[in-house]
């Protein structure tokens, strides 16, 4: 399959840590708009296939294309976060010193230069953009709060509205629903649901209800590399996920 | 919010109370007692020079102590006033400051490194007053305020290398010392001295370490090196305090003795070989003005008191000490004749003065604010003592600006009236260097 | 000198007999020593060693330790020796006792450099037919030394009749110093001046260099001059190849003291995670338990001073050990993961041990001796090699196993690396947390106090020897990775000999600053160090 | 746009601290020259050189809570830039010596002519002249820091690492102005100077202008330090302190926001070295000494670390404790230096600064041993 049309193309990527396989020859293709969850047991590799594509993590070898052009594997994190690639980590961090509002207004897309930001004054279309994120994420009330002081779920809840504020091509999301409640669980596949479309949107997660509920294609992963790919009922069906992963 | 709001009005009324009190506490003038005159000792207690300092404050604590019970002086008593300037430079000259304007101090003893007493000078001249130093150093100065009492490179450096020269026929030279002003320029003085004997540019090295310096394999290695060209060599050190102990310790241990290669310290003294085995060191010299093992009444007495006053017999006492013991006798004299501690008075009356030395005679006060001494070539024994194999016939007067460096050669300095210069150029008749 | 007194020995069974008809003779010669200051006595020893007379040889000997007096009464030489407040004195010849006196009615006989040179010839060269092979040796070396041209004709018969070779080597170099720098140069064949350059060349030292030296710039005649000028560049390339070595060798050698010195921090710091700016004090916690302990010896049984150092290695560990306990309990526990506030806290408690110390000890620098296996140096090939330093790699390398050994094989170790990379699991795994971060603390600290202990024998025992070596072990430990000993390790003997590498061409400050340079260069190449851990786990 | 960005960081807080210095630099000027010697609000010329030096410190722990507090690099070698902006301004106060030296040569100072050297090295040039010195009090430090900074942050030195190396720097060039050969003046260092921009350097009124001087400095680099936290990349800044990695993955270069802090505190620090050298009369390479980077880090410690105004607090009041100490108690200040710092960090982990928030937040609990604050707190500050 050729990369061009493609928004994201990895090809035989593998890294290796002092000897151990994170990723073992892996190839994935996400198309435009396209959302994606996936599933594997631990140390299959899923968070090392986030840190290959957000520049956190060299490959040893392999190709990673975004957009079909522009080689990733060269880039510094910064360079691809401001191509448009947003990644919310598992664990949820939020600047906590800083206000909900201004966690926000980082993440806002604006020129990211020091120069800028020295003498950045926030204009009338930011503010209203920050006002519409906070009222998608619920957190409108909480504004002036410190984000230090916020719930887990709250905090998890305030890192998607920096994502959307960020306003990317392509969400990488680790196990967003990690310990939350079944209800906000459910408004976070709703509200990851109402993303995709405008944006692609990569899942990883554990939980296989909210993955359900995502109702997306899914990939399977095990020790590095592609196990199996397809609707949520197929790959269950599949003999080989069964063995390496769900049936354990 | 709430807590920020308390947090920050209470470092602000704390940084504002601060302010004010600072400056009131500094306002207040100190008491002058007027029964009392006092006197600062000026020697660092903590960081890295409190291993030589320290001892210059508790001679001069026993020296004001023993002037005490002799009644005093000009009928009032001595009052000691200490203060830790923490081998810390500028530190040096703040508390030379505090001294003399809070303290009201008559006279301060002090200093040990060229470099606390370059700093404290400009406060000396700026407010007038009197600082006595105690250690031998590199000369180049003349200041009023002044009083040199420790030795001038020739009261060292040159009767040690000529010792040398005609003792032990020594026509090849290591010039050992530490990176800082001292070593270099008495190295630069005696490397014209030698050379203007005829020694071959070939025939000296010279080499120079950092502060601390305690890994001294390879340097001991180059000197025996240096050492195999086929003539008698020697080791000149000017190696700072700190780094001794390691050097010697290495010398002994790679078996460079005395008999082959003698080395000659000018900061070696018995209170740095205190913490050596002396044994391997026999026979290595030092040249000072004063050794604890001469034996003259007036330093057995000294020797006593010391040990007594310190209430330890190990201590041992060593050449600056006996520095701040004449100056410190000098400045009684000279405010006696005087009749006043009046900084002014008592500077003019210090030129001439003459107090005993430990070592059997007399050192007098110069015009140029340096003292007459005897100087003494020791050889190091195995109780960590000198032998004292060579004396000068009389006593060697402190020169200031050095015969052998080209710049200084024709300056000369007197504080008499009415030329009262620290450096006057008898080639163009002027004061100030060059003057031109 | 235990071969000295079996000599001296041999020397009273020897001449006991004759001794009254010798006495006689030496007797004006000896008396001369007494006056005269020290001209007079160089005077009156050369004509008592050209005398001949093996009787003199307890004389010049008790002259050497400085022991011969003059009796101030009467002028009489004698040899006093000091019991008590007063002094014991004896005949210098036939060891006569003369009773008593004291201190104030004898005065020493002093010795410079120069006749402590001429000492050792005269021993030197009366002491070449000596029954015992070593003193036979040392004198040969003595007569080396001296190059005394008097002593020739008893060279030469003491050649023809010894038996020990290596006696005989040493003897012929002898001869061959005095037959090249004496007169009698010029009247020697060709063929017997390169004999003799070759006995010189073969002996291969520097002293022979020196001597080689000597006689190449000397005004002998042109053949010797160009003879020796040849064994003088074979010498100095035969020594520039043991330099290298040598240089090596610093290297390990002060590649070691890094390693010694960094080790315990290595454990507080690198495992635990403590910045601990204190470490060096407890280093010299250990280098004054050292003083205590041989103070101890020296006091109350000076006989065994060599076994000082032996106590004062487990003395030393528990001392800086103990303090390092206190320390971690009362300060250091509230700390943990705060790590730059333990860079704080310890800073403060550097500065109060080290006025701790010098309120007790006093600022100035205590004498802390060398046990007689721990002096001196041998030859090794061309290499100089100091037991001293010798016994420091040797102690630093079993420190660095030890320690190894203790981390990966122990269930103390096993703890240590439990609560480091997992507290709350190892917690509740039932392992005494507290427990384990004292004793963890403590080891670091006791490993510090074995450093004091060798660092007591090569540099100053002072408040401020700490201050000396904390910034080198920070140096080594974040060079060769924060948490991995081994690294600390390569750490340590790379900066060592790369410093020494340095040294010769750049000279000491440049070389120290260079080195500085390339660790801030390599840490862009290797931000954690040259053994980093990889993958994952790092990320915080 | 400049005032939009001063007024920016005017705080209650920063109102305060600014009145407190107005308030110094129009009082210490009239209580010294004006106020007459035997007035109890008379103030010594020697308090007035007292105050300036500690106000020096103050900047310096300024420049340095900005990179700590701020940006979470704990600098280890801001001496460093401290004393080379001291030395900027200590060459061109040699400079001005001119024939006045004790060997009167125009141009060589003193150290140089008994040293032998026969002309002025290069970079001595252009020291003569007060604005060049002044460029360089800036330019020097900003391009070490820069050079520095280019390199550690690109390649991510973090942490200790970055300490230990900030270390390695300082006393690299410690050992380097030590060396006589680099026409510094080795330990000797520069002293002896006569005027100042024509004044001299010894005259009161000379003295009063300088500590007016720095406060205004003070003041200024307050406002400045204040301006940058406020604005948006201040917040980032505060940001990448607490999660490096989170910042860079938003699409923000964190090494150029280092940077960018870095040589602005550095320049700052080289501000308060310049200033501090004529008031103090000497700048020697013991300045750059370790030790002395470990002390500022402590000054900031003591008033609370990530509080501008802590920064200040914790300068002034632990100098004026070791200038009491060192006179009151020469024996023992070492204790007390060392007790504070232990009971400060074990006590007060937020400084004096935090004091006030932390008794609140006792209060209704009561005990609270130190282990509650004793979380992995350090990334967090402020």
């Amino acid at each position: 399959m050729s990369a061009e049309s493609t928004l994201l193309y990895l090809d035989g990527v593998s890294v290796s840590f002092d000897g151990f396989k994170a990723l073992n020859s892996l190839s994935l293709v996400m198309m435009p708009g396209e959302m994606r969850a996936i599933i594997g047991p631990n140390g299959a590799g899923k968070t090392t296939m986030m840190d290959v594509i957000t520049g956190k993590t060299r490959p040893d070898t392999g190709t990673i294309l975004f957009e079909g052009d522009t080689d990733l594997t060269r880039l510094r994190e910064a360079a691809i976060a401001n191509l448009g690639i947003g990644r919310k980590f598992q664990r949820p961090t939020v600047f906590e010193p800083h206000t909900v509002w201004d966690n926000l207004e980082l993440a806002l897309k604006a020129p990211r230069r020091p120069l800028k930001t020295l003498t950045y004054a926030i204009s009338r279309d930011d503010r209203s953009r920050i006002e519409e994120i906070l009222d998608i994420t619920r957190l409108s009330a909480l504004r002036s709060r410190q984000a230090g002081s916020l719930s887990h779920g709250q905090k998890q809840w305030l890192e998607i509205g920096m994502l959307l504020a960020q306003d990317p091509k392509l969400l990488l999301v680790d196990e967003p629903v990690a310990g939350m409640t079944d209800a906000e669980t459910e408004q976070t596949a709703e509200l990851l649901c109402s993303i995709a479309g405008k944006h692609s949107v990569i899942v990883v997660e554990h939980d296989m209800s909210f993955v359900r509920a995502l109702g997306v294609k899914v990939t399977v992963l095990a020790e590095g590399s592609v196990l199996a790919e397809g609707s949520l009922d197929a790959v269950s069906a599949n003999q080989q996920v069964i063995d390496t992963y769900l049936g354990r | 919010m709430r807590t920020k709001q308390l947090t920050a009005s209470f470092g602000i009324s704390a940084l504002a109370g601060l302010a004010m009190g600072a400056m009131a506490s500094f306002a207040m003038p100190a008491q002058a007692a007027d029964d009392t005159i006092k006197v600062g000792i000026l020697h660092s207690l903590s960081g890295t020079m409190a291993i030589s300092e320290t001892t210059l404050k508790d001679v001069m604590l026993m020296l004001i102590d023993e002037q005490n019970k002799k009644g005093g002086l000009l009928g009032k008593k001595l009052e000691p006033v200490v203060v830790d300037p923490a081998s810390n430079w500028p530190l040096f000259a703040e508390k030379a400051r505090e001294l003399i304007s809070k303290d009201k101090v008559s006279a301060v003893f002090g200093c040990w490194t060229s470099v606390s007493r370059k700093s404290v000078l400009p406060v000396f001249e700026e407010l007038n007053n009197i600082l006595f130093y105690p250690v031998q150093y590199e000369g180049e100065e003349s200041s009023r305020n002044v009083f040199y009492t420790g030795a001038a490179p020739n009261q060292q450096a040159i009767p040690a290398v000529d010792y040398l020269m005609s003792k032990e026929k020594v026509q090849r030279w290591v010039l050992a010392g530490t990176d800082y002003v001292y070593p270099r320029t008495t190295n630069k003085i005696l490397e014209a001295y030698l050379k203007s004997k005829g020694v071959k540019p070939e025939d000296i090295m010279i080499n120079y370490t950092p502060f601390g310096h305690s890994d001294w394999q390879s340097i001991v290695a180059d000197i025996k090196k240096f050492g195999s060209a086929g003539k008698k060599t020697a080791v000149v050190s000017t190696i700072n305090g700190d780094a001794n102990v390691p050097f010697y310790k290495e010398l002994g241990n790679q078996g460079v003795k005395a008999q082959d290669i003698p080395v000659v310290a000018f900061s070696v003294g018995e209170e740095e070989l205190a913490g050596i085995d002396t044994k391997p060191l026999l026979g290595h010299l030092a040249a000072w003005n004063y050794f604890q093992s001469v034996e003259t009444p007036a330093n057995t007495d000294f020797i006593k008191s010391w040990k007594a006053y310190t209430k330890n017999d190990k201590r041992v006492t060593n050449d600056p000490m006996e520095a701040h013991y004449i100056g410190f006798n000098m400045w009684v004299k000279a405010v006696e004749a005087a009749g006043t501690t009046e900084p002014d008075k008592v500077i003019d009356a210090m030129v001439g003065v003459a107090v005993p030395n430990l070592t059997g005679g007399y050192s007098a006060m110069l015009p140029n604010h340096h003292i007459t001494k005897p100087v003494l070539i020791g050889e190091v024994q195995e109780n960590g003592q000198f032998d004292v194999v060579s004396k000068t016939s009389g006593l060697v007067p402190g020169d200031e600006w050095s015969d052998y460096l080209p710049d200084s050669k024709d300056l000369i300095a007197d504080w008499r009236k009415p030329m009262s210069c620290g450096n006057f150029n008898v080639k163009t008749g002027k004061c100030g260097g060059k003057g031109s | 000198m235990r071969r000295a007194l079996r000599w001296l020995m041999a020397v009273c069974v020897v001449v006991a007999t004759s001794t009254a008809a010798y006495a006689a003779d030496l007797r004006p010669l000896v008396q001369a020593l007494g006056s005269g200051g020290y001209s007079g006595t160089e005077k009156a020893l050369a004509q008592l060693s050209e005398a001949g007379d093996p009787a003199a040889v307890p004389v010049i000997e008790a002259l050497q330790a400085g022991d011969l007096y003059v009796r101030k009464s009467d002028g009489t030489v004698v040899v006093a020796r000091k019991s008590g407040d007063a002094f014991t004195l004896t005949d210098p010849l036939t060891r006569a006792a003369l009773g008593d006196a004291p201190a104030a009615a004898v005065e020493k006989i002093r010795i410079n450099n120069s006749l402590r040179r001429a000492i050792s010839a005269s021993l030197g060269a009366l002491t070449l037919m000596s029954p015992d092979a070593g003193v036979r040796r040392s004198a040969a070396d003595a007569v080396f030394k001296s190059r005394d041209a008097s002593a020739l004709e008893t060279l030469s018969a003491a050649i023809a009749k010894e038996q020990d070779k290596g006696v005989r080597a040493a003897m012929e170099q002898a001869r061959a110093a005095i037959l090249l720098t004496g007169e009698a140069a010029s009247k020697m064949t060709d063929a017997d001046i390169q004999a003799a350059t070759d006995t010189l060349t073969a002996r291969g030292d520097r002293d022979a260099l020196v001597l080689l030296n000597m006689v190449a710039g000397s005004g002998a005649s042109d053949v010797t001059k160009k003879l020796a000028a040849a064994a003088v560049s074979t010498l100095e390339q035969k020594l520039a190849f043991w330099a290298a070595l040598q240089n090596l060798w610093y290297g390990l050698s002060l590649g070691s003291v890094l390693l010694l010195a960094a080790i315990g921090l290595a454990v507080t710091f690198g495992v635990m995670g403590v910045i601990n700016m204190a470490h060096g004090e407890m280093v010299m916690i250990g280098a004054y338990t050292t003083f205590l302990v041989q103070e101890f010896f020296r006091a109350h049984a000076p006989g065994l001073f060599d076994l000082s150092i032996l106590v004062a290695l487990p003395a030393a560990f528990l001392v800086s050990g103990g303090v390092g306990i206190i320390i971690e309990r009362s300060v250091i526990r509230w700390l943990y993961g705060r790590p730059l506030e333990t860079l704080l806290a310890t800073w403060g408690l550097s500065l109060a041990l080290q006025q701790a110390v010098r309120s007790i000890f006093g600022p100035t620098n205590r004498e802390v001796g060398a046990p007689s296996w721990m002096s001196g140096a041998f030859e090794l090939g061309g290499l100089t090699i100091t037991y001293g330093r010798l016994w420091i790699v040797i102690f630093a390398f079993a420190v660095f196993a030890a320690l190894l050994v203790a981390l990966k094989r122990t269930w103390f170790g096993l703890s240590i690396r439990a609560v480091t990379q997992n507290r709350p699991m190892a917690n509740a795994m039932g392992i005494r947390t507290a427990r384990v971060d004292a004793l963890t603390f403590g080891l670091g600290s006791g490993i510090a106090g074995l450093a004091g202990v060798a660092l007591s024998q090569i540099d100053n025992v002072s408040p401020n020897l700490g201050q000396g070596y904390i910034l080198d072990s920070f140096m080594v430990v974040v060079f060769g990775g924060v948490g991995n000993l081994w690294g600390t390790l390569v750490g340590a003997l790379t900066l060592g000999s790369m410093n020494k590498f340095l040294e010769p061409y750049a000279g000491a400050v440049l070389g120290k600053i260079l080195v500085l340079i390339f660790i801030i260069l390599f840490i862009q190449r290797r931000p954690r160090g040259l053994f980093a851990l990889k993958g994952r786990a790092v990320e915080a | 746009m400049l005032l939009r960005f001063f007024l920016m960081g005017l705080d209650r807080k920063a109102g305060i601290v600014l009145t407190i210095l107005a308030i110094l630099a129009v009082a210490v000027p009239v209580m010294t020259l004006w106020v007459p010697a035997d007035s109890p609000f008379h103030l010594s010329v020697f308090t007035v050189s007292l105050l300036g030096k500690y106000l020096c410190f103050a900047l310096l722990a300024l420049a340095l809570d900005l990179v700590w507090g701020y940006c979470g690099i704990l600098s280890l070698g801001h001496a460093a830039f401290f004393a080379i902006g001291g030395y900027a301004m200590g060459m061109y106060l040699m400079r001005q010596i001119g024939p006045r030296g004790v060997y009167g040569n125009p141009v060589l100072p003193d150290f140089m002519v008994f040293l032998n050297w026969k002309e002025l090295p290069w970079y001595w040039w252009g020291f003569d002249q007060f604005w060049f010195a002044a460029v360089m009090v800036l330019v020097v430090p900003g391009a070490l820091a820069f050079a520095f900074g280019w390199f550690a942050f690109r390649s991510r030195v973090t942490g200790v690492y970055l300490s230990i190396i900030t270390q390695a720097l300082t006393f690299a060039l410690l050992l380097a102005f030590f060396r006589n050969d680099m026409g510094f003046g080795g330990n000797n260092g520069l002293t002896d100077f006569k005027d100042i921009l024509g004044y001299d350097i010894q005259a009161d009124t000379t003295r009063v202008a300088l500590f007016v001087a720095t406060v205004a400095a003070l003041a200024l680099s307050y406002m400045i330090a204040s301006g940058v936290i406020a604005s948006k990349l201040g917040k980032v800044l505060v940001a990448l302190r607490d999660a490096e990695s989170r910042v860079r993955f938003m699409g923000y270069d964190t090494e150029s926001y280092k940077l960018f802090a870095w040589t602005l505190s550095a320049c700052m620090a080289g501000v308060a070295g310049a200033l501090y050298v004529p008031q103090v009369g000497i700048i020697n390479p013991s300045e750059f000494a370790p030790a002395s980077s470990i002390e500022a880090v402590i000054w900031v410690a003591v008033g609370g670390r990530g509080t501008l105004a802590g920064a200040i607090l914790g300068a002034v009041l632990v100098n004026m404790g070791k200038s009491y100490f060192t006179g009151a108690l020469p024996e023992l200040w070492l204790f007390a230096l060392g007790g504070l710092f232990v009971a400060v960090t074990l006590f007060l982990p937020k400084g004096l600064l935090g004091l006030g928030a932390q008794l609140k937040a006792k209060l209704p609990g009561r005990k609270a041993s130190p282990l509650s604050n004793a979380q992995p707190a350090d990334q967090k500050g402020a």
